[in-house]
C-alpha cells in the first residue's frame, strides 16, 4: 500500500483549529494530501464512537485538534477532549489499533504553520505504523 | 461394505454432541464416536481481566450449571485474596448452591436425561421429553415439579440477583445479606422442596424402577464401568457440594487418594483428543490406558452416582436412609451400571433439600455482616466445589494488580469425558449387531450418555 | 427525495492552476442524488450570486453544495443566496477546496484528489442537513452593574438612558471604590474629589440607577437579555432615608476600633462615617464591634440621634431583579506587604502602602493631609519601593502597570508638602507607558532632591529598622548593596483581585484566569465580555490599568449592552444547539453536570433532561459525552458527521453508490 | 399462519442460559408447546439437523438462535435455519452481540487453542495436537469443525428480524414473545425485545444519582464496602446502568451489584465500548495530564470491561466476514 493510499482524519473544532487550517492555506504551507479535514463544533463534540467508525470506515489515522488549554470558547470542551481520547486511547491498546493513530492536540486559530506541522506529523507517525489491517480491527 | 450411522446432534443435554458410530462389513460397529464440536476458549480470554469479573465472567461458560461455575470463582478470589468469607456468607453461598444443585438435578430428571427412564414405549416415538415425563408422572406432580422449581430458582435469584447469573459472589464474602423476610421465605421454599424430594423418591421406587426397560438395562453389562469415583467429602467423608477434600476410591471401593483442590495438579491430567474439543482428564498416578475401564486405566467418573460411590456416607438422615437403601438394592459399592446415575440423582435431591432446611434455619444466616476486605496482594487462588455434573476447579493465576495473567478449569463433564466416550462405545458394540439399526436402540445409545447429565459447554469451555 | 447542485467556484484564476476542475465536475455529476453540477468563475461576484438564485429555482435544488474558499469566509453570503432562491439557509455544506486543497497541496494530481473527496463527502453530509430557523426571544433592557468604583459607576452613568434601570451594586457602604480616597491623580495631579463627587452624586439622584449598599450578588440565572439575580443586602442599622450624617451618634459610641478605611492609621467609632463628604453620606453602624452584637443592651447612638434614624431591628434582606446583561466591576485589593516580611511592614510605623499614603495626604484622612511619621514627626528622608508584589514569581509575575506613576505622583505631593525633604525611589525598572508617562518621568528628575536607585530585581532590597529611622539595604544590578536612611518609606504595592473574586466567579459561571483576574471572552478581540455571553467586564477586576482605561472599559461594556439590549427589542438565538430525543433519554444526568453553560436540568419527574436552547451555546460536550446517544446538536448530528467523514475516505472514482 | 406457528430453537457458541430461559417459563411453556410446532429443539427435543434439512424453505415461522457465531458449522445452521425461516430472532446477548465469547477476539484463534490445549498447566500433552488435528483424525472419523477468524453476531451472517437481549433474557420476555407468535403476530423488522431507555431510567437507585458525579479514582469491587441503596457511579463504582439498554428487571442492581451491560446499547449508540467510554470520561474529575492517566489507570482492564458483552459486535469489526 502507498503512503499516498494512506488517510488521516482531521476533526477541527470551529473556534481555532478550523481557523488555523485555514490559515495553513492562506501563508500557503505544505499540508500532507493524505489529511482530510471536517468541521465539528468543539473538539468536545468529538466522542469516542465518532473516531471508531472514522477507523472502520477506512482511516489510517484520526487527528482530533482544538483550541488551546484555557482557550476553549466552550470553556471545558478541549478538557473533556483530553479525557475522552485518553481513554480511548487507553482501550485501543488492547485492539489491534495502534494508539498512535489517534492523536489529540491544540492549536490556535492563527498558527498555520503549526497546524501544517501536526499534519506532516501525523502522517509520518502513521506512515510508520502502515495502512491499517484492512480486516478491521476487533 | 463399511456403513456410517450420525447421530447429530445428540439431544437433551447441554451444549453440542454428535455419535457418529461405524459398521464394519458384518454390520457390527467396528467404530463409535462421541465427538462434541463446541469451543470458546474461556482460558485464553480471561487472561487480561480483572481477577474480581472471574466469578460472572467464567460463569457464562455453561447456562445449565452457572451458579457451579459462580461458586467455583468466588472461593478461587477467596484463595486468591486471602480472605475468608464471614460465616454469614459461607452460608448464603452454601444455600444458593445447594438450592441450585435441587433444581439442576430436577432439570435433568424431567427436562433432559429423565424422560429416557420416566416414558414409557418405544423411544424412537418422539415424546421422550419433558412434555412426555409430564405425561408420565401424571399432570398434578409434574406441574408441581415445575412449580417447586421455579420457587427455587427464584429464591437464588433473591440471594444472586438472577435465577440462571448469580452476581453476588465477592472476594471474601457476598454482595447481599439475608434479612428476617428473605429467611422466612427461604425456610418456607426449603421445606417444600423437601417435601417434594421425599415424594419423588417415592414414585421413582414404586413406578420407574418398575419399569421394564430401566430394570432391563440397570442389569445390562453394557452399561457397566469400572472406573475409579472422585467426589468432595465433608471431614467424616460424607458427600458435600461447597467444600471440602477429594476423594478418590479405587473401582474395587478401597480409598486411593484424598487431597484438597490446591493440589489438583498432582492428581488430575488433561488430554487433547484430536476429534473432539472435550479434553478427557485422569488420574495422574494411574495413568492413561485409552478409552478403557478397570484398575489399571486412570479414567474415572464424578457426578453423583460417584459422589456416593466415593464417599462413605450421607450428611443428612434422610439422604443417608435412601443411600443405605441404594447399595442394599446394588448388593455392592462402588456401584457401576450408568443408568444408576439417575437413581443417586434423586438420592442427591433429597440431600440438598434436607440441607437446604438445615441451612436455612441456621440463626448466623440472617448476620449482616457478609464480607472481608481483602487486604493481601493476590498471586494464586483455587476454588472447587461440585457442580451437579461434577467435581469443578477454577484455578486463577494474577499479577500484583490482580489481573489475570493465567486461568485454568477443570469442568465436571471432563472428568467423565472418557467415560461418556466410553460408555457410548460399549453400549453401541452391544445394540446394534448385524446391521439391524433402529431408532429404538439409537435413542438407547444415547441414554449412556445421558444418564451422565453430560454438559458440553462446560466440557469443551 | 434530494436534489442536489453542486457548484464549484474557481475564484477567479486561482484554483484553475491547482486543481483539474473538469475531473472534478465529472466525478460530482456521478454522485448520487446530484441533479445539477456547474463550475463559476468567480461565486461571490454580485452577477454570480443572481444565477445562482436562478439556477437554484430552475433545477429544483433542495440542497446545495459549494466547492470553494473556507466557510468563514462565504458561508454566510451563500446562505442568504439560499434563502433568496426560497431555501432554508442551512441546506447548503461548503467543500474547503481552497484553503484546505489548492494552497497546501502543490501536486495538481494529489491536489484534485482530496478536492474530490472533500465534495463528495460534502454532497454526502448535505442530505442530512434539516432546515433551521433562528427564534426570536424578548429581551429585558435594565443591567445589573456590581461594583461602585470608577468602571462601575462610568458603566452605570453611560447605561442610564430612557427605558432602562440600572442596578449598581456596591459591597461596601459607600460608593466611588479606591478613587473616593485618593487627593490627586496621574498625570497632573488633577483634584480627585471636584472629579469624582459630581459623578457620585449624579449617580445618587439619577432615578433610572438603583444603588444598593452592603449587597452582593449571590446567585445569577438566565442568560444574556434574560437573567435574574438575587442580591443580598446586610443590614445598615441606619435608616439611610432619616440619616443627614451629623455625626451625633459618632460622639457618644463608646468603641473604638481601627479605621480600615484609612488604613488603620486611625480609629472610628461603631457607627461611624469614614471620612467627611463619603457618599451617600449616612452613617453605617460597624456590627462586629457594635457593643450590641455582644449582648450588651446599649442604645446610646440610638438616643442621640436627632432623626430616629437609628434602626436596630434592620435584619438581612434578599431581593432578586431581572435583567439584560450584567457588568462586573469589582475592582482590585492591594497587595498586603505584610506576606512578605523583607519590607517590615509587619511593624506597621514608618513603612507603609501607597494606599495607605493616599490617606495620610488627603486633608480629609488621620492626619488632615500632613505628612508625618507615626510620632509625629515630619520626615527629612522619604523612600520609595517600587515592584511591591508585582514581577516577582514568589506573589504576582505581572506588572501591575499603574505602581509607577502612583508613586511618582506621591513623591510629587511629598516635595509639595515638604520641598526639602530627601526622596528616594527605589525601583528595578519603571513602567511608564504611554502619551503622559515620559512626561512624568521627566518631571520627577528634574526635581531636586530626588534620588534615584536601581535595584537588581524586584524586591532586591530589605527595610530594617534603626531606632527611630529605617534603613532600606538594595541590592543594585551590580550586586553593591548600599544602604539608604528614611524616615518613612513608602511602598508601592501590587494590584491583585479583589477577595470574593472566586465566590463572584462561582455564582456567576464565569472563568478566572491564571492570575485570578475575570477572564475576558478574548483577550484582543473581546476584552470588555467574559466567557459568558451578557456578562461583561470593566475596570482592575479584569485586569490592573489606570482610572481612564477603568472608566473606558467601563463605558466599553455600556456601549455593547446599548447596542445589543435595545429596550422592548428582541434577540435572535442561533439554531445550532442541541436537543434531546426524549424517547431514548434515561434521565440519567450525565450530561448535565458537564455543560460549561448551565443549559441543562432533570425536568420534574426526572425521566428526562431538559436543555434550555436559549442557554444552549451548541458546543456538542453533552451530546458526545450522553451514553444513550439521545442528544442531537442541529446541524452537526452524528449522522451528518458520520456522512462526512465516509465520504472522505471513499474512493473518489464517482461510481460506486453512496449509501 | 395456518394452524399453530412452527417454532425452531437452535444454539451456536452458547452457554445453554438462553434454553434455561426458556425451561424458566416455567407453566407457560407447557402452554407454548400445546400451541405451537416445534420442530427443532435439541436441547428439550429429540430431532436431527436431518429433519431441519427436510423442511420446506420458510415452513418454520420464527426461529430463535442463541449463541454466537464461533465455529464454521454454526454459519451453515444458520443459513439453514434462515432459509427454513419466515422470521429469525437473535436471542440472547451473544446472538445479538456475541456476548462473552465475543472476548475471544482479543486473540487470535491459534491464540485460543493453543492455550486451552497445549498451555493448560494440567495439561498431560503440551506438545500434542490440537484438536482437528494429528494422525488419528483420519477419514474414519467426523470432521471437527473449524473456528472462524473471529467470533461474529448473529446478524453479521444473516438477516435478523428481532432481538431478545440479555444474559440471558428474562423468562417473562420470552413468555412475551411466544405469546405474540401463538396470536400469530411476527415480530417487525428491528424489533428490540427491552426498553428504549437505558436501565438508569428504571433502576431502584435512580434517585440517588447526583447532578454532578466527578470520580477521581474509581475503586474495584475488593477495594471497598458500599452502600447498598446509592447509585454506584456516585461511590465511585464502574456500573454501565447509563450505557445499557434496560430491560432486566435491575436484576444485577437487586443483587447490589453494578451493571455490565449485557443488555447491550440504546438504538441511538452503534457501538456500546464507545458509550461507556463516553461515560466513564464524562465523570472523570477535572485535573492536568497526569491525573487523567491516573484516573484511568485505576480502571482495571478497560477494553474486556467495557465490551465485556459487545466486543464481536464493535464497529472495529465491522470489516469482518466468516
Amino acid at each position: 500500500m502507498k503512503s499516498l493510499d494512506l488517510k488521516i482524519i482531521a476533526l477541527l473544532c470551529h473556534w481555532c483549529a478550523y481557523d488555523s487550517a485555514d490559515a495553513a492555506g492562506r501563508s500557503r504551507q505544505d499540508v500532507p494530501p493524505q489529511i482530510r479535514e471536517v468541521h465539528v463544533r468543539c473538539s468536545g463534540q468529538v466522542d469516542p464512537a465518532m473516531v471508531l467508525k472514522a477507523f472502520a470506515a477506512g482511516a489510517d489515522g484520526v487527528m482530533v485538534l482544538g483550541c488551546k488549554p484555557g482557550d476553549c470558547h466552550y470553556r471545558t470542551g478541549n478538557h473533556q477532549a483530553l479525557k475522552r481520547m485518553r481513554l480511548l486511547q487507553q482501550v485501543m491498546a488492547a485492539t489491534p489499533i495502534h494508539p498512535q493513530r489517534l492523536r489529540l492536540d491544540w492549536v490556535s486559530a492563527g498558527e498555520g504553520d503549526r497546524y501544517a506541522r501536526l499534519a506532516q506529523e501525523m502522517v509520518s507517525q502513521v506512515k510508520a505504523l502502515g495502512p491499517v489491517d484492512a480486516k478491521g480491527g476487533m | 461394505m463399511t456403513r456410517r450411522i450420525l447421530i447429530d446432534p445428540v439431544t437433551r443435554l447441554e451444549g453440542h454432541g454428535r455419535i457418529d458410530i461405524r459398521l464394519d462389513e458384518a454390520g457390527n460397529v467396528s467404530h463409535a464416536f462421541f465427538q462434541v464440536p463446541d469451543f470458546k476458549g474461556f482460558e485464553q480470554f480471561s487472561v487480561g481481566r480483572a481477577a474480581e469479573e472471574m466469578p460472572t465472567l467464567t460463569q457464562k461458560i455453561c447456562g445449565v450449571c452457572p451458579t457451579a461455575h459462580h461458586i467455583a470463582g468466588t472461593k478461587a478470589l477467596d484463595d486468591l485474596f486471602t480472605a475468608a468469607p464471614p460465616t454469614a456468607a459461607r452460608l448464603i453461598r452454601e444455600l444458593m448452591h445447594t438450592a441450585f444443585i435441587f433444581e439442576d438435578h430436577l432439570l435433568h430428571f424431567f427436562y433432559l436425561g429423565g424422560p429416557d427412564i420416566l416414558v414409557d414405549g418405544d423411544p424412537a416415538k418422539q415424546n421422550h421429553n419433558v412434555f412426555g415425563a409430564i405425561a408420565a408422572m401424571g399432570d398434578t406432580l409434574g406441574r408441581q415439579v415445575i412449580n417447586i422449581r421455579k420457587k427455587v430458582r427464584a429464591m437464588n435469584a433473591m440471594l444472586g440477583g438472577s435465577a440462571l447469573y448469580p452476581v453476588c459472589g465477592l472476594a471474601g464474602g457476598v454482595s447481599k445479606p439475608v434479612d428476617a423476610k428473605m429467611r422466612a421465605e427461604i425456610i418456607q421454599t426449603s421445606t417444600d422442596a423437601l417435601a417434594l424430594a421425599r415424594q419423588l423418591l417415592a414414585v421413582f421406587h414404586d413406578k420407574v424402577r418398575k419399569k421394564p426397560l430401566y430394570k432391563e438395562m440397570v442389569g445390562n453389562p453394557a452399561f457397566n464401568l469400572s472406573t475409579y469415583y472422585m467426589g468432595l467429602v465433608d471431614d467424616n467423608d460424607r458427600v458435600n457440594f461447597y467444600d471440602g477434600r477429594l476423594r478418590v476410591v479405587t473401582p474395587d471401593g478401597r480409598p486411593w487418594a484424598c487431597f484438597s483442590a490446591d493440589q489438583y495438579l498432582d492428581h488430575l491430567v488433561e488430554r487433547t483428543d484430536a476429534h473432539s474439543y472435550m479434553k478427557p482428564t485422569y488420574l495422574k498416578k494411574v495413568g492413561w490406558k485409552g478409552y478403557q475401564d478397570g484398575p489399571d486405566s486412570g479414567l474415572y467418573r464424578v457426578g453423583p452416582l460417584a459422589r456416593l460411590n466415593a464417599a462413605k456416607a450421607m450428611a443428612t438422615p434422610l439422604a443417608q436412609q435412601e443411600y443405605e437403601r441404594f447399595y442394599d438394592t446394588i448388593g455392592h459399592k462402588p456401584a457401576h451400571n450408568t443408568m444408576l446415575y439417575h437413581w443417586a440423582r434423586l438420592i442427591e435431591v433429597l440431600y440438598a433439600a434436607e440441607q437446604m432446611v438445615t441451612l436455612s434455619r441456621s440463626q448466623a444466616l440472617t448476620d449482616p455482616h457478609v464480607r472481608t476486605l481483602p487486604t493481601q496482594a493476590p498471586t494464586s487462588g483455587v476454588g472447587v466445589c461440585e457442580a451437579p455434573r461434577g467435581t469443578l476447579i477454577h484455578h486463577y493465576q494474577t499479577n500484583a494488580n490482580a489481573i489475570v495473567e493465567r486461568c485454568n478449569l477443570l469442568v465436571a463433564t471432563q472428568n467423565n469425558a472418557a467415560a461418556i466416550c466410553l460408555s457410548v462405545e460399549k453400549a453401541a458394540r452391544a445394540l446394534i449387531k448385524n446391521g439391524v439399526v433402529t431408532d429404538t436402540c439409537l435413542q438407547q445409545v444415547e441414554m449412556a450418555y445421558r444418564a451422565y447429565d453430560p454438559c458440553l459447554a462446560c466440557a469443551t469451555h | 427525495m434530494a436534489r442536489i447542485g453542486v457548484f464549484i467556484c474557481q475564484c477567479g484564476p486561482m484554483l484553475e492552476k491547482a486543481l483539474d476542475i473538469l475531473t472534478l465536475v465529472h466525478a460530482a455529476r456521478r454522485l448520487k442524488h446530484v441533479v445539477h453540477v456547474e463550475t463559476v468563475s468567480l461565486l461571490c461576484a454580485p452577477e454570480a450570486k443572481a444565477a445562482l438564485v436562478e439556477t437554484i429555482r430552475a433545477h429544483a435544488i433542495s440542497h446545495v453544495v459549494v466547492a470553494a474558499c473556507a466557510p468563514r469566509e462565504h458561508e454566510k453570503t451563500f446562505g442568504k443566496i439560499l434563502s433568496a432562491a426560497g431555501l432554508n439557509p442551512f441546506m447548503l455544506q461548503i467543500a474547503n477546496i481552497r484553503e484546505h486543497c489548492a494552497w497546501v497541496i502543490h501536486d495538481r494530481r494529489q491536489a484534485t484528489d482530496k478536492a474530490g473527496s472533500l465534495i463528495q463527502a460534502a454532497v454526502q453530509r448535505v442530505r442530512h442537513h434539516q432546515p433551521l430557523y433562528a427564534q426570536q426571544i424578548d429581551v429585558q433592557a435594565d443591567v445589573l452593574v456590581i461594583g461602585a468604583g470608577m468602571a462601575g459607576i462610568s458603566a452605570a452613568l453611560t447605561l442610564a438612558q430612557p427605558d432602562r434601570q440600572v442596578y449598581l451594586v456596591e459591597r461596601s457602604a459607600w460608593i466611588g471604590g479606591k478613587v473616593a480616597l485618593y487627593e490627586d491623580l496621574c498625570p497632573d495631579m488633577n483634584c480627585a474629589a471636584c472629579l469624582i463627587e459630581a459623578d457620585l452624586d449624579t449617580v445618587l439622584h439619577n432615578d433610572r440607577i438603583n444603588v444598593i449598599t452592603l449587597a452582593r450578588v449571590v446567585a445569577l440565572r438566565g442568560r444574556k437579555g434574560n437573567f435574574t439575580a438575587s442580591i443580598r443586602q446586610a443590614p445598615r442599622w441606619v435608616d439611610t432615608d432619616r440619616c443627614l450624617g451629623c455625626a451625633a451618634c459618632m460622639d457618644v459610641c463608646p468603641v473604638k476600633t481601627p479605621n480600615p478605611v484609612n488604613a488603620f492609621l486611625d480609629h472610628h467609632p461603631a457607627i461611624y462615617i469614614p471620612y467627611p463628604g463619603t457618599l451617600p453620606h449616612v452613617a453605617m453602624v460597624d456590627r462586629q464591634h457594635c457593643l450590641r452584637t455582644r449582648g450588651e443592651p446599649c442604645t446610646r447612638c440610638q438616643d442621640a440621634c436627632p432623626f430616629e434614624a437609628i434602626d436596630y431591628d434592620q435584619t438581612e434582606t434578599c431581593r432578586e431583579v431581572s435583567v439584560g446583561a450584567v457588568v462586573v466591576a469589582t475592582g482590585f485589593d492591594p497587595f498586603d506587604p505584610n506576606r512578605d516580611d523583607r519590607y517590615g511592614h509587619a511593624e506597621q510605623d514608618n513603612v507603609i502602602t501607597s494606599a495607605a499614603f493616599e490617606r495620610l495626604v488627603n486633608p480629609n484622612g488621620p492626619t488632615q493631609g500632613r505628612i508625618v511619621t507615626n510620632d509625629g514627626r515630619i520626615p527629612q528622608h522619604v523612600a520609595f519601593v517600587y515592584c511591591v508584589g508585582s514581577r516577582t514569581d514568589a506573589f504576582n509575575a505581572y506588572c501591575s502597570g499603574v505602581c509607577c506613576q502612583t508613586a511618582i505622583k506621591h513623591a510629587r505631593q511629598v516635595k509639595r508638602q515638604l520641598p526639602e525633604c530627601v526622596v528616594d525611589h527605589i525601583f528595578a525598572d519603571l513602567c511608564l507607558p504611554g502619551k503622559s508617562g515620559q512626561r512624568i518621568f521627566d518631571g520627577l528628575r528634574t526635581e531636586p532632591g530626588i534620588v534615584l536607585h536601581r535595584m537588581k530585581h524586584p524586591g532586591s532590597v530589605r527595610i530594617e529598622r534603626e531606632n527611630r529611622t529605617r534603613i532600606v539595604h538594595v541590592t543594585g544590578p551590580d550586586d553593591v548593596v548600599q544602604q539608604i536612611q528614611a524616615d518613612l518609606v513608602i511602598l508601592a504595592t501590587a494590584l491583585e483581585p479583589p477577595t470574593g473574586t472566586l465566590q463572584l466567579a462561582a455564582c456567576l459561571n464565569i472563568d478566572l484566569d491564571g492570575d485570578g483576574f475575570f477572564k475576558e471572552s478574548h483577550p484582543i478581540t473581546d476584552p470588555t465580555q467574559s466567557c459568558r455571553e451578557g456578562i461583561y467586564l470593566a475596570g482592575c477586576c479584569q485586569g490592573p490599568k489606570d482610572i481612564p482605561m477603568s472608566v473606558a472599559q467601563g463605558q466599553a461594556a455600556a456601549g455593547r449592552i446599548l447596542q445589543s439590549l435595545v429596550p422592548g427589542g428582541k434577540m435572535s438565538l442561533d439554531p445550532i444547539v442541541a436537543r434531546v430525543d426524549t424517547d431514548l433519554c434515561s434521565g440519567c444526568r450525565t450530561c448535565q453536570g458537564l455543560c460549561p453553560f448551565g443549559a441543562i436540568t432533570g425536568d420534574e419527574n426526572e425521566s428526562t433532561v431538559y436543555i434550555e436552547k436559549t442557554l444552549c451555546r451548541g458546543c456538542g460536550i453533552c451530546a458526545a459525552a450522553c451514553p444513550s446517544g439521545a442528544i442531537i446538536i442541529n446541524h452537526f448530528s452524528r449522522d451528518a458527521v458520520d456522512a462526512e467523514i465516509t465520504g472522505l475516505l471513499k474512493p473518489t472514482d464517482g461510481y460506486n453508490e453512496i449509501p | 399462519m395456518a394452524g399453530p406457528p412452527t417454532i425452531a430453537l437452535y444454539w451456536c457458541a452458547g452457554c445453554g442460559g438462553c434454553e434455561e430461559s426458556v425451561f424458566d417459563m416455567a407453566e407457560q411453556l407447557i402452554g407454548v408447546y400445546e400451541k405451537t410446532r416445534i420442530v427443532f429443539w435439541p436441547a428439550a427435543l429429540d430431532a436431527r439437523s436431518s429433519d431441519v434439512e427436510a423442511l420446506a424453505d420458510g415452513e418454520i415461522d420464527a426461529a430463535f438462535i442463541n449463541g454466537a457465531i464461533r465455529l464454521d458449522e454454526h454459519v451453515q445452521m444458520v443459513r439453514l435455519l434462515r432459509k427454513k425461516s419466515k422470521c429469525l430472532i437473535a436471542h440472547g446477548t451473544c446472538a445479538h452481540m456475541g456476548g462473552v465469547i465475543g472476548l475471544g477476539n482479543f486473540f487470535s484463534s491459534k491464540q485460543l487453542l493453543a492455550c486451552a490445549y497445549q498451555h493448560a498447566p494440567s495439561m498431560a500433552t503440551p506438545k500434542g495436537p490440537l484438536p482437528g488435528q494429528g494422525a488419528d483424525t483420519g477419514t474414519t472419523r467426523h470432521p471437527l469443525p473449524g473456528l472462524l477468524p473471529a467470533v461474529l453476531p448473529l446478524d453479521r451472517i444473516v438477516d435478523v428480524e428481532a432481538v431478545i437481549p440479555g444474559c440471558p433474557p428474562p423468562p417473562e420476555t420470552m413468555a412475551q414473545v411466544f405469546d405474540q407468535i401463538i396470536a400469530g403476530v411476527l415480530p417487525a423488522k428491528g424489533t428490540v425485545y427491552a426498553h428504549q431507555k437505558a436501565l438508569c431510567h428504571s433502576c431502584p437507585r435512580r434517585d440517588t444519582r447526583p447532578e454532578r458525579i466527578t470520580v477521581s479514582r474509581f475503586k474495584r469491587l475488593q477495594d471497598t464496602l458500599w452502600d447498598p441503596t446509592v447509585c454506584f457511579l456516585a461511590q465511585d463504582l464502574i456500573c454501565l446502568g447509563p450505557v445499557t439498554r434496560g430491560g432486566c428487571n435491575a436484576r444485577c442492581i437487586s443483587a447490589n451489584m453494578p451493571c455490565r451491560g449485557c443488555f447491550g446499547p440504546t438504538t441511538a449508540m452503534d457501538d456500546f465500548g464507545a458509550g461507556a467510554m463516553a461515560l466513564i470520561a464524562a465523570l472523570m474529575a477535572d485535573g492536568d495530564e497526569t491525573d487523567y492517566e491516573a484516573l484511568i489507570e485505576s480502571i482495571p482492564d478497560p477494553a474486556g470491561l467495557f465490551y465485556r458483552y459487545s466486543l464481536a459486535a464493535s464497529i472495529l469489526g465491522k470489516g469482518r466476514r466468516p
